[in-house]
């Protein structure tokens, strides 16, 4: 699936988006997955209050179910306005 | 489509004739345009940089035109809103509700604002002397948001 | 001054221009345009007569627009109000308010609105296929002066 | 002092201004001498609640106080905006 990374997530990750070959059931199991990888991504993942989740651009939690998603983004609360 | 997301300034004087044109039965339009100041977080800034998610940015704007229209008796909606650089002075966003009764109006703008705020997909990121500073979520906005909830 | 009392249409992207022009301090503009609807009284509507009693009227609307000056950390506002005749579809009144808040913007043009209504010496006449009719004050209008009370 | 008519009372009345001579002490007593000229003052002034007064241009009530007044004007109440 494509995994995007938003603000201050994508600078930490250095990378904007990747694709990730992943079994994770849920947005949880994921981050363990990516947090487990390299030190950038232990970095982004370290603080999950300050983190959203969309799922297929909708916002969702992180108890939620992402088998069969194409996208899951990982960024801070919006800014816009 | 009544939600656009650009790079482009926008003309208000433009984007009202075009709402209200050939139409009698309007009696209220309310807009409301945010812009780039020049401090944030009490430092001086010298430049902004909007952020966003593209696909998600439409649908989530789009869901909260919805919302108000499923609300209030609107008779047009309009919103715009600008990403990428951004200097002082700029601006930032255009949000125009026209309805036959002005408290639906100001409602329906309000709401689309505090909507935006907290579920439209952007980030600023301010510049100022000493660099870079990603804008932090405010708690006004989220309790902004919470007094729709019903 | 910020306040005119005319016959001539006005320019809202051209008064936003003069409010905001130099300016990188302002954070939220909030504007109502108030039009002249083809229904009155659930009867269609020709035309309509806006009289207004000269000298009082912007009298009236200073205090008004000094009063949310005194309430609201206002950084501009302007007030247009038309008289005389008006076809549906007209623009009879603009309020603008800047501030570096949204909240306050929005909450000083609706405040200047509903004082407006039930302060502001205008009248308005309605001509139908029956002949013309002086609108009748709405409860509405005294309840929503009333919210901001204090 | 001059007194003024907007709206439906200018036209029951028939006219928009006039120059009142008078000794009355309030608006109450100013308008129980119009009221007695003629059926068209009458007829303006039956109704006090669907009235409204301004003493040189601020709005008050009927008992407020008229001595050395400029300018008087009675209207319904405001419908502009």
């Amino acid at each position: 699936m494509q995994v995007l990374y938003f603000a201050w997530v994508r600078e930490r990750i250095g990378i904007p988006r990747e694709e990730v070959e992943t079994s994770a059931k849920t947005v949880m199991d994921l981050i363990e997955e990516l947090r487990a990888r390299e030190e950038r991504y232990a970095a982004a993942f370290a603080d999950l209050r300050a983190l959203k989740v969309a799922v297929d651009q909708d916002v969702t939690d992180f108890d939620a179910d992402i088998t069969g998603a194409r996208e899951i983004a990982f960024f801070p609360p919006m800014t816009g306005g | 489509m009544s939600v656009s997301v650009q790079t482009e300034d926008f003309d208000i004087g433009a984007e009202m004739a075009a709402l209200t044109h050939g139409r009698t039965d309007i009696g209220a339009v309310v807009s409301f345009t945010g812009l780039v100041r020049d401090m944030g977080g009490g430092r001086p800034i010298t430049a902004m940089e909007l952020e966003h998610y593209p696909g998600m940015t439409e649908r989530a704007l789009s869901a909260i035109v919805a919302e108000a229209e499923a609300r209030w008796p609107l008779q047009g909606v309009r919103v715009i809103h600008r990403f990428g650089p951004l200097a002082p002075g700029a601006q930032i966003v255009l949000v125009l509700t026209a309805s036959p009764h002005r408290q639906a109006a100001f409602e329906a703008a309000e709401f689309i604002m505090d909507y935006l705020k907290t579920r439209a997909p952007f980030w600023k990121k301010e510049t100022g002397a000493d660099g870079g500073a990603w804008v932090d979520a405010r708690e006004e906005d989220d309790a902004a948001e919470a007094r729709w909830a019903r």
